[in-house]
């Protein structure tokens, strides 16, 4: 696994050796942190990984097979604002190691072969543009097209504003894949990871036969900030968090990272896909 | 600056088809515009649609259901919680004919922008419209909805009930509804909460609508950390009915009187009427497999990917084919 | 028309040609109340009316055939309470005119031939026994066999506690049969009246595809007085009130009594049954 | 007093079988009881068995999911409000094979009675429920649930949130899911609520368990106008086992230790096992439609008419065989 400094987006130490948790502050080192998955081992909190560590922590050894790798984004906007899209995207590509938000392929998940599909915040806050969008629609029509589960982690911000109605309409395009999937009786498991909201939030994400999500995850439609804002409300302790969502009834679970593996694998092996596509009507 | 064509040829070379095909489906008349050229100098900036689009004397959902269909009854409740006055919905008669009809509802005045949240739905709003959705499949009657919301509402409480899968299921829903669905912009497409409403065989839009991923003032605020640069946003982020048309979100736009909608609201949905009705008409005749894969390919098609240099992108052969190996 | 007192369950003058209005106290002469759909014209208070008499105002003139009408109660719990089921079910009888707290026929309304089922509650509180599930249920199956619309007018405090256990699976039979109109795309339209509570409110009278209530109508699962007992809070202004009901999202529409029959109508001509039955399953 | 079993015998009428011919699909066991001529001498009173049945320390959902069945995976929410901790679910494995496991639950203690509302759930539990359903059906797993509720929660707040709507709905889905489905009354079967949870292709009770229309209590108030009387009630409302049993409202009795349930849970949850594990086996092997058809009728049967005197009526026709025709 490449090592790679766990981003705590407070106060933290530029150190290559140490890292601060955010929550509890201890100093934590970094080889251990990655060894503990990126969970402060002191104060449980779970540090945002990108998506190739995801997919080591997820996939069985040597499984993964990714597909639409070389997927980029155009510029069907010619979108400017304090630099141009094109450019952003050539940062975003460094900064993650990414071609895009989603990496996608097969993999086997506890022995059951699965599509898969992890997003990646670093690279521009995990948005959704089109490549996202036919990315993860791909690994769904792959998904039925083989009878296979798919599995979906979420990290992202929402749609990607640099490419206009265009990365808003990717909602419609994922859940007319999804849907398929559900007619088919074709398991999807959606695990949320922190933060996921938006256009996300508000498509696939929110609709898995199985919504798992980590712990004190951010997940939220509108921004708390923007809530808060726009309402002048004070919020409720806890709001927009994993536990919170889980009592508000829409999630399953919220799964340490630890188990998250087992968890996933253990709902795999129950739901199997429907033996006979019963059809959406053709 | 790139020449802003060169999206749309990524596009037609995705979808299979060149843009002088129009959006394939709609033929263009009077009562349609289906190629911006047609606008000529009618063509507004983008801020002055904003402004046209949230004009407060706008022809709102009810305004426009009672002058396009006859004997709406009105249906209330999502049967979980409450029900929703910012979207409106029920049965109405077109040419005789009964449909179910949804929109977000704003209000015309300060008093009943406030009882309608101005046309802010909560989850209970978008549930409202699931249950009549699923009215309309089961007695096989059309469905056509109405789009204008500055989105959905982002309060506390509309969170807690969630709002975000309220949206999900209403987008999941009309993706596989089994009965033919025309959509229409009126005003405000205000992101999620209103492709809630979206999802759609035919979609299109009045002239001077937006439709946008985000609202011009909050890109402003995160892309160039003013909310002065509002207008700039609203350039940039392509929401106007032409930059819709050309990026194929609508199929096609539905004139306005000259000063706007808000100037005569009867001629506003007069050409609403003449706009839909040839489109419900055009699609009661599909079969409902046939309607269901056409409206998966409507979707499909969206988006601006590159494929790898070198490697030129056959045309995408249909899902559904693919599947059952035809 | 057999002229009726319309009962009002508080104050009002024992007199064979007044009735005083419970809700305006106003003194009204009965027949002027029969013509007005007994519906007081200065407040416009919905009365209670029998079976009879709503389908009178429901079903086109001439066209009601009454089905199962002398299917009767038996006493399968041999219950006795301060005194006998088998003499309160006579007494109901003698009261209301009626052989149990449903009368069910086939109609046409608005010139739509439909199912009818009309609760009075007159009888024993248009409790929901064998016969009342006994004879939905049949008006369903009729509904289904012969692919017309069945419209139930509800009147009910709940099910019948003589016949225990029996009574409550009145719910489930009912639903049975209703849930299949649905999946067969048969229009069923339920319309709420006063009182309509318990398992008749916690089974058919909610689901229909319309809900139509009487104004005012007090519509709830537990008594209000249950609910207020059990709790000891004090209730919000109009709770369980149908115009309370409908603001909670459970009623399509409150109707004034003189616009039922056109409401229902206009309803019954625009949710047609599906040409073709798509099956449940043989 | 007329002879308790003239009833029974009317039932058979009208049901074209004889009692001796018992509940027609089940066969007694060393594991269930169908006949309460079985029960002789330890057959109890009905107030004995109220008692027993809410009997503080009586096995409750989780502690008897966890015994009949391994690697329980709760599942929370109901994607619409709230997660209710007045009724559990998720899913289990019984004998290596998944099944979806749905119930009511009360507390051990005080404390965990009010987080638990004394088992009495509100309208977002029934949805809890009814979307658990939902999953069984879509991955055609087998849906065991059990139930265990003094009844639905009767506050202002359940009220609005439309206890009635909850309760009809999960009715009404279980009558038609499909996919298998056995009920276990553990406890207390109280009214609506309870039912919610009820329908099922094989209804068992535990033998002491109790299911009515109304408690005790509050049939004495309204009956005798004093809840003293509830006793009396009990007896009357033929609500304990061998009743249900008799009137045919369950299919079975699931034997308790000597001393009743709380004594020992373990045993308790073998017997349940051994009860259950049958006829998960048998509905499995069942079609669909054959499934389905079994379970309309065999509430379709429940209840006792009287036709016209003079005219024995036939053994009814099933009435799936009249709609088609067979
Ligand atoms: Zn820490
Ligand atoms: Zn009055």
């Amino acid at each position: 696994m490449r090592l790679r400094m766990p981003f705590a987006r407070r106060r933290e130490l530029p150190s290559h050796l140490w890292t601060q948790c955010p929550d509890c502050a201890e100093m934590l080192f970094n080889k251990q942190l990655v060894r503990n998955m990126n969970v402060c081992p002191k104060c449980e909190h779970h540090f945002k990984i990108g998506a190739r560590e995801r997919i080591e922590l997820l996939a069985d050894k040597g499984t993964f097979e990714e597909r639409d790798a070389d997927l980029t984004s155009g510029d069907p906007l010619s979108f400017v604002d304090s630099k141009p899209y094109r450019e952003r995207i050539e940062a975003a590509r460094i900064k993650s190691g990414a071609t895009d938000a989603v990496i996608t392929g097969t993999a086997a998940v506890g022995g059951v072969p699965v599509e898969l599909a992890v997003m990646d915040f670093d690279f521009i806050g995990g948005s959704m543009g089109s490549v996202v969008g036919e990315k993860i629609t791909r690994a769904a029509e792959r998904a039925l097209a083989r009878r296979a589960p798919l599995v979906v982690v979420s990290a992202s911000g929402g749609a990607r504003m640099q490419e206009g109605t265009l990365a808003l309409m990717q909602m419609a395009k994922i859940l007319s894949a999804v849907s398929r999937l559900g007619d088919a009786g074709i398991p999807y498991i959606s695990v949320l990871t922190d933060p996921t909201t938006g256009g996300v939030l508000a498509s696939f994400a929110s609709l898995g036969d199985v919504v798992l999500a980590e712990p004190k995850a951010y997940i939220g439609f509108s921004g708390a900030r923007v809530t808060d804002q726009t309402i002048g409300e004070r919020l409720p302790a806890g709001f927009q968090r994993a536990e919170f969502v889980l009592e508000h009834g829409f999630i399953d679970q919220v799964v340490p990272r630890a188990q998250l593996k087992e968890r996933i694998a253990f709902f795999l092996a129950a739901l199997r896909p429907k033996p006979v596509d019963l059809g959406w009507g053709l | 600056m790139r020449d802003p064509l060169a999206a749309l040829r990524e596009i037609a070379t995705l979808g299979g088809r060149s843009p002088s095909e129009g959006n394939g489906h709609l033929v263009a008349g009077d009562e349609l515009i289906t190629d911006t050229a047609a606008l000529g100098s009618a063509r507004i900036s983008a801020w002055e649609a904003v402004k046209l689009a949230r004009e407060l004397h706008r022809p709102h959902s009810i305004e426009i259901i009672e002058r396009v269909f006859t004997r709406f009854q009105e249906m209330h409740g999502d049967r979980l919680f409450r029900d929703d006055p910012a979207i409106v919905g029920g049965i109405a008669e077109l040419a005789g004919r009964p449909v179910v009809v949804v929109g977000q509802q704003k209000g015309a005045s300060t008093e009943e922008n406030i009882q309608r949240n101005f046309g802010m739905p909560h989850p209970e709003g978008y549930r409202k419209a699931i249950r009549l959705y699923r009215l309309a499949e089961r007695f096989q009657l059309p469905l056509v909805t109405l789009i204008d919301t500055p989105g959905a509402f982002p309060g506390p409480e509309a969170e807690e009930r969630g709002q975000a899968e309220a949206i999900a299921k209403s987008i999941e829903v009309m993706t596989g509804l089994r009965t033919p669905i025309v959509a229409v912009v009126l005003g405000e497409g205000g992101s999620g909460g209103a492709l809630a409403l979206g999802v759609a065989d035919v979609v299109l839009s009045l002239q001077n609508a937006i439709y946008s991923v985000i609202s011009p003032e909050g890109a402003a605020a995160i892309l160039w950390r003013t909310a002065g640069e509002a207008e700039r946003a609203a350039r940039s982020l392509r929401l106007a009915g032409p930059d819709l048309l050309e990026l194929r979100i609508v199929d096609g736009l539905i004139p306005e009187p000259p000063a706007g909608a808000h100037t005569d609201h009867d001629r506003t949905a007069a050409n609403i009427k003449a706009a839909i009705a040839p489109q419900l008409e055009r699609l009661a005749r599909k079969a409902t497999a046939e309607l269901l894969a056409e409206r998966y390919e409507r979707f499909r098609r969206i988006g601006v990917v590159v494929e790898p240099a070198g490697e030129p992108v056959a045309p995408r052969r249909p899902w559904w084919k693919k599947v059952l190996g035809r």
